[in-house]
């Protein structure tokens, strides 16, 4: 264990991306003790994201960093990179909607950076203290952030069960982590993964990696550890929904990449069965219950859960492309997501959020951009050629077809079948007659800030969906060796 | 000007484009300069590139023209390519050209619709896609066409959409073509394993080296791909949903649901044939499929009302007589069928489409009639498409496409007798519904009155149609009548000869003649039975055995009835919350299993955080015991 | 030091078990902090001495009196402990325990699979454990000092009671 | 000096997390059921402990260090968060968290 080397200067400028998350807040922290200015917040917030994002940019090429606890490499940085861009669209959805919802609107930021971090550094980890400690900075952050509007009852409860259960599970997880150091005697992914390959796949090593796999699926929020999901994205504000719904479980998807990548652990056919079993589960449970979903956003949760099922495939596929389809279908689920969301906050007012469906009955005739955006979000979410949903399945599906997993590529072709009727659903709802829409509702005037995150993401569906090339070179050189 | 080719598909996409986003700006007339523009340019330059292309052929007789890669994954990487070949020329043709048609026969039928531009986008959006699935070079790109022309369908057919039963309809089409673009997708997966690379050139030059005939993975992949095909081109057993697939405007009914894109399965089976030839038992599973569909859907249409649905019944039918001509090994038969039909079907939606449009929106037949004076240019165009449907000899170019096609499946390797006689007895049937048609509505007592006149822009594309449906034909003559061979001349680089088993010069006129008379006869039944004499029709339809075949031909054969003995009944026994009614059962029924399940695992969803807790752990403790004791 | 062990792990045992199944609030809370007294012996005996001490002050010490306080905040005296009562059957906690004990009878298998390992005498001392956490684990220090950070934002914006509010969302319903 | 057999040290860790969880299953009150999740994180955190008596490192106490913050900042929050349901509900049943469902 000599891996206590001093921290050189370059180091930090590695480190820079990780850094500026963490200062940022600190000074703005202070500021806000001094006097609160939600506008002022917003683009330090705003600018904090941009200068992550150029720090990423700048530190790509270098060669990959190895200090104790993080590994900053080019999958590290792609990462964070993209949670940073998901971090600033959020960013610009927050501002009209907790202008119009919340007292105290400053904290919200130094909350979704914090756990912009945590997330970002998850990937990073390449040992389990740190992807702990990472993944707490998260859920920590993610606790308050659900409850941010705590008038609200619904924040609330959704707040206190994604704590009690998120708690549980890091519990389910710690002692997981702890059977595996017991039976290795170290934390460090790539030592593990040597011990094992000495040891072999003992009790220890597999009860182990079940409570693992347990304790992260909770946060991927895949079958059988779902529940949460739904209440907690109904009761959570969207910005934040849509915050759980891509960089908290990127952040965990990554994690677990370069975890299994290093470790190995996917050689072993029982880790593999219980993969299995999960990922069809997910996704038929989700699509099911997604079915007759009258509320949106539970909707999108159970969608999630499917969507979930389907990276698990692309994960399970390990060595036949399939951690970059994972990471692509993670990509185009992203921006997928966020529009999905973007819209609702966009929609939403002081006297409730836009979720029930008949809301959008007729959307077409009041709001007739908003609702091509949706149209354009629930194509790609049913996976219709030239968006991102579409090609995102293809390459699912191609790691699938190298890894003969065929009968879970049978699954995920009967699931498409049902995705699709219940995303039309919602597409018809929007169309439907304008005689029984209900009144107008008041949304942004003028060129809101939404609405250019908007913009901006249904370029990204269609430009993933028709030129996915440019994202997939990125992904193929930032793959972990 | 044969590396303009990506112009082709991108000019309807930049139309659709411009009609989406500006569409609400626009004048009227400027939407439709922008829609039936954008596709009569793209038609031009097919022609152009057509000419070009017979002049002087490319080398190696197809050109291909890859823009750029669309994306590359483990050392897959298909590409932005067209694929263009006397094949995909033929069919590009046809939808290019029909299609600017039809756009301008819209312009003025949908002109006062409130969503004119929207329908033209769409319309665009259609002709694009479907020019993408015909030229795509790859099995991915084809794949993208192949979904795009479906989502188009499925919002036109719901074009209409406040009425709830249109959107029933639009959601019936897609679902049930899905169920075949499923089997067609695991197809495409086995090909993409089998042989590593999606271009399609690549598989079909590779694949008769690596399998000899009957081989069991290409058998599967046949069958699979042939699953595909069958839900496209509403072929039994996924016919159900055209016939519903009426709702939509009837310039959608002519070019998507006639003319283009029901024949992608006749297009996939045409492209992959290398495939189907090393699958003997699947071409003769497209053969009896044929002649099974062409049969059923004709009696359908003897007995429907609705004007359009004879149509769609028809089409169906005559898709059947396509898959038969494929399936005995006539490939350019088959294809040379595809042309002429989207020629006169066209022209027969677009002619139903002007009758219900000068009628104020009147489907039901039996409400029409003495039409003729009235209507004259609508009159004597759809006579003529009515003629070529029903194959009139020598006048007609249905004559030549569906003689051919009689002819080949009585005189092919793989034709036969049974084969034979089920298009013979098609053709007779044909005629007579056809003719039933034009009775019903053209001759008689006028009992609606007509409203609108009718402008140049509906009137000209339906005349142009009827000079091709008659004169179409000539390019392809049998031995009988000077042996002309430009059509599977010019196809056959691509698609080989048909194999002659037996039959001489001789049978073929005999036979020729044989159908010909009968063509008449069912003119003459027709005549007798819905102009001359209803009464018989009438008593005949009091008896019991006539109420029972009526009502069996009225639904189709009672395919939607007989999916719900098969899939619903069963389930509903077991749920018992199944009360809906006869139509849709199919997708009632598979829905309605899904649904079953959905309310019981929604009760897992109750909100209770120590149930949530519960499932968490009963969770964890199933993964331990898969990873310890499985 | 194997009684002391054995003893400090009955009364562990024993307390938590007392802890959850108490339907008053506070005696559960007092019985917990035994049990954290007693794991402190064990991690003593254990030869982690740093963390028994921790586990007293920080553990039992600071976070229990958390709960102490806000139980006593809240004053949901009587009809809670009544309602925990009624509640507490074996109805309730019987499902629970035999999942948990088939849970227990898994991680039991799992460790009784490996043949007994002597257990080490070396004591590990807080000197060491503060060279490594300020070594190598120093940026896993670093990490939990943002945790806490969003904690305590998290917490002081979460605890403010407002009385008057300007925008309700209206219920939870669907 | 009897040195202790790792396994027991174990099975308690185990004994104590079981136990935990049945808290946590069973409770009604939010602040018990919270206190249930801090025996198991204890329990977790004694599992580690005893890894690392076992290899004779001091970084399983580390981690025991971390999972202690870790439930101080997670029983922070948890307990605002119940502060806040009270002042709404006026009660810390759980059967009151039941308004988001299906």
């Amino acid at each position: 264990m000599t891996m206590n080397k001093l921290i050189t200067t370059q180091d930090l400028m590695q480190l820079m991306p990780f850094i500026l998350m963490l200062a940022m807040p600190v000074i703005l922290l202070i500021i806000i003790a001094i006097k609160r200015n939600h506008l002022f917040t917003w683009l330090f917030t705003l600018a904090t994201f941009a200068a992550v994002l150029v720090t990423v940019i700048t530190n790509f090429n270098q060669a990959p960093l190895n200090i104790a606890l993080l590994t900053v490499d080019k999958f590290s940085l792609l990462y964070t990179g993209v949670f940073a861009i998901v971090g600033l669209v959020i960013t610009l959805l927050s501002h009209d909607y907790l202008e119009k919802t919340s007292d105290h609107k400053e904290e919200f930021y130094l909350l979704l950076v914090f756990a912009t971090l945590g997330s970002s550094l998850m990937v990073a980890s390449n040992n389990f203290v740190s992807l702990f400690l990472s993944l707490e900075v998260l859920s920590v952050s993610l606790y308050s952030m659900i409850a941010y509007l705590r008038n609200q009852d619904r924040a609330i409860e959704a707040g206190l069960k994604y704590l009690v259960l998120a708690a549980m599970s890091s519990a389910v997880l710690l002692f997981g982590i702890a059977l595996v150091y017991f039976e290795t005697g170290v934390f460090s992914y790539t030592l593990i993964g040597t011990k094992l390959g000495q040891i072999g796949f003992t009790p220890y090593m597999v009860a182990g990696f079940a409570m693992i796999i347990a304790g992260a699926g909770f946060k991927l929020s895949v079958v059988p550890f779902h529940w949460w999901t739904s209440d907690v994205y109904q009761g959570a504000n969207s910005p934040v929904t849509s915050f759980i719904a891509t960089v908290s479980k990127g952040g965990m998807v990554g994690g677990m990449i370069r975890m299994f990548t290093l470790i190995n652990g996917l050689e072993n056919h029982s880790v593999v069965l219980v993969l299995t079993v999960i990922a069809a589960a997910s996704m038929f449970v989700g699509n099911i219950l997604a079915l007759q979903q009258n509320n949106l956003k539970r909707l999108l949760a159970y969608s999630s859960i499917a969507h979930l099922g389907y990276i698990l495939i692309a994960f399970i596929s390990f060595g036949n492309g399939g951690t970059q389809a994972a990471t692509f279908y993670l990509v185009a689920y992203f921006a997928t997501t966020l529009g999905a969301f973007g819209i609702i906050s966009l929609l939403s007012t002081p006297e409730g959020e836009a979720e029930n469906i008949s809301f959008y009955k007729g959307l077409y005739w009041r709001k007739p951009v908003l609702a091509a955006f949706m149209t354009l979000v629930m194509f790609s979410l049913a996976g219709i050629p030239l968006t991102s949903g579409f090609v995102g399945k293809f390459f699912v599906a191609t790691s699938g077809v190298k890894a003969d997993l065929w009968v879970l590529l049978f699954f995920l072709a009967v699931n498409s079948v049902i995705g699709v009727y219940y995303y039309l659903r919602v597409v018809v709802m929007m169309f439907s007659n304008k005689d029984n829409s209900p009144e107008t509702i008041q949304c942004g005037k003028g060129i809101s800030s939404g609405l250019i995150a908007l913009v901006f993401i249904a370029l990204m569906i269609v430009y993933l969906g028709v030129y996915p090339s440019g994202i997939m070179d990125l992904i193929q050189k930032s793959i972990i060796n | 000007m044969i590396d303009y080719l990506w112009l082709v598909p991108a000019l309807p996409f930049l139309g659709f484009l411009i009609l989406t986003f500006f569409g609400k700006k626009l004048s009227k007339n400027a939407i439709s300069f922008v829609g039936a523009g954008s596709v009569g340019l793209a038609a031009l330059l097919t022609i152009i590139i057509g000419i070009q292309f017979l002049l002087s052929p490319p080398e190696g007789n197809f050109f291909n023209q890859k823009l750029w890669t669309w994306m590359s994954v483990g050392g897959m990487s298909p590409s932005i390519a067209f694929h263009l070949d006397a094949l995909s020329l033929i069919f590009i043709f046809v939808i290019t050209f029909v299609g600017f048609l039809i756009h301008v026969y819209s312009t003025e039928y949908m002109l006062e619709d409130e969503g004119f531009a929207r329908f033209l986008s769409f319309m665009n959006l259609f002709v694009g896609s479907m020019l993408v699935l015909i030229l795509a070079d790859n099995l991915a790109l084809m794949y993208l066409g192949w979904e795009g022309v479906g989502l188009c369908s499925f919002l036109l057919i719901g074009f209409w959409y406040k009425e709830p039963a249109n959107a029933a309809a639009a959601r019936k089409a897609f679902i049930v073509t899905r169920v075949g673009d499923t089997a067609m997708a695991l197809g495409l997966f086995l090909l993409i394993v089998n042989f590593n690379t999606l271009n399609i050139q690549e598989i079909l030059h590779t694949a008769p080296s690596q399998w000899t005939a009957g081989n069991s993975t290409a058998v599967w992949i046949a069958f699979l791909l042939l699953g595909g095909a069958v839900g496209k081109s509403a072929q039994l057993p996924l016919q159900t949903w055209l016939p519903d697939a009426m709702a939509g405007p009837s310039p959608v009914s002519a070019l998507i649901h006639a003319a283009t894109m029901v024949t992608a399965g006749v297009y996939l089976i045409a492209r992959n044939h290398v495939l189907f030839e090393l699958a003997p038992s699947a071409m003769s599973a497209v053969a009896i499929i044929g002649a099974a569909t062409l049969l059923m859907a004709g009696f359908a249409a003897i007995v429907q009302n609705d004007i359009k649905r004879v149509l769609a019944y028809s089409t169906i039918s005559q898709i059947g007589y396509m898959f038969l001509a494929l399936g005995v090994g006539a490939w350019s038969a088959g294809v040379f069928h595809f042309m002429i039909h989207a020629f006169f079907k066209a022209l027969l939606f677009l002619g139903a489409g002007a009758v219900i449009h000068a009628l104020h929106h009147e489907q039901n037949m039996f409400k029409m009639g003495g039409l003729r004076k009235e209507l004259p240019i609508v009159f004597w165009t759809f006579l003529a498409g009515s003629a070529a449907l029903s194959a009139l000899p020598l006048i007609s170019a249905g004559f030549y496409s569906k003689d051919a096609i009689l002819w080949y499946a009585w005189s092919s390797d793989k034709g036969s007798l049974i084969l034979w006689a089920a298009a013979f007895f098609g053709a007779f049937v044909t005629s007579i519904y056809t003719f039933r048609m034009v009775f019903l509505t053209f001759w008689g007592k006028m009992k609606t009155h007509v409203h609108i006149h009718l402008g140049n822009a509906m009137q000209v594309p339906l005349i142009v149609l009827a000079v091709l449906s008659i004169l179409g034909g000539f390019i392809e003559t049998p031995h009988s009548l000077g042996h002309i061979t430009l059509f599977s001349g010019f196809l056959n680089p691509v698609l080989p000869e048909v194999q002659l088993n037996h039959g001489g010069e001789f049978t073929e006129i005999i036979l020729q003649i044989v159908t010909a008379l009968t063509g008449f006869l069912g003119i003459f039944l027709a005549w007798h039975f819905w102009y001359k004499k209803p009464a018989m029709v009438y008593n005949f339809k009091q008896t019991s055995l006539g109420t029972g075949l009526y009502k069996l031909w009225l639904s189709g054969w009672a395919f939607d009835w007989v999916y719900d003995t098969l899939f619903v009944k069963p389930f509903i026994k077991l749920s018992q919350i199944n009360k809906d009614d006869i139509v849709d059962q199919l997708n009632i029924g598979l829905a309605g299993l899904v649904n079953w399940l959905h309310s019981l695992v929604k009760k897992t969803q109750n909100g209770n955080i120590r149930w949530y807790a519960t499932g968490i752990a009963i969770g964890l403790v199933i993964t331990l015991t898969i990873v310890l004791f499985l | 030091m194997l009684i002391v062990f054995y003893l400090a792990a009955i009364v562990a045992i024993v307390s938590t078990i007392l802890a959850v199944t108490r339907s008053n609030a506070v005696h559960s809370l007092l019985y917990l902090i035994v049990s954290f007294l007693a794991s402190a012996v064990v991690f003593f005996v254990l030869g982690a001495h740093f963390i028994a001490a921790l586990e007293v002050i920080v553990y039992a010490g600071a976070i229990m009196v958390l709960f102490v306080f806000v139980i006593m905040m809240l004053n949901v005296g009587s009809e809670t402990e009544i309602a925990e009562k009624k509640w507490l059957s074996i109805k309730t906690w019987g499902g629970p325990a035999i999942l948990s004990l088939v849970l227990f009878c898994e991680l039991a298998y799992v460790v009784l699979t490996k043949e007994s390992l002597p257990g080490s005498e070396a004591i590990v001392t807080p000197k060491e454990v503060g060279i490594s956490l300020f070594t190598q684990y120093v940026l896993g220090i670093e990490i939990a000092a943002v945790m806490l950070m969003s904690g305590i934002v998290g917490a002081y914006h979460l605890a403010q009671i407002k009385k008057k509010s300007k925008h309700r969302f209206l219920g939870g319903e669907e | 000096m009897n040195t202790i057999p790792v396994e027991q040290s174990l099975l308690l860790a185990a004994m104590l997390f079981v136990i935990g969880l049945i808290g946590v299953l069973s409770r009604r009150n939010v602040i018990l059921m919270l206190m249930s999740v801090e025996i198991m994180l204890n329990a977790a955190g004694m599992a580690f402990v005893v890894a690392g008596s076992r290899w004779v490192q001091p970084d399983g106490q580390v981690m025991f260090i971390f999972i202690l913050s870790m439930a101080a900042a997670e029983v922070s929050v948890g307990l605002a968060l119940i502060l806040q349901m009270f002042h709404i509900n006026k009660s810390i049943d759980t059967k009151t968290l039941g308004k988001l469902h299906d």
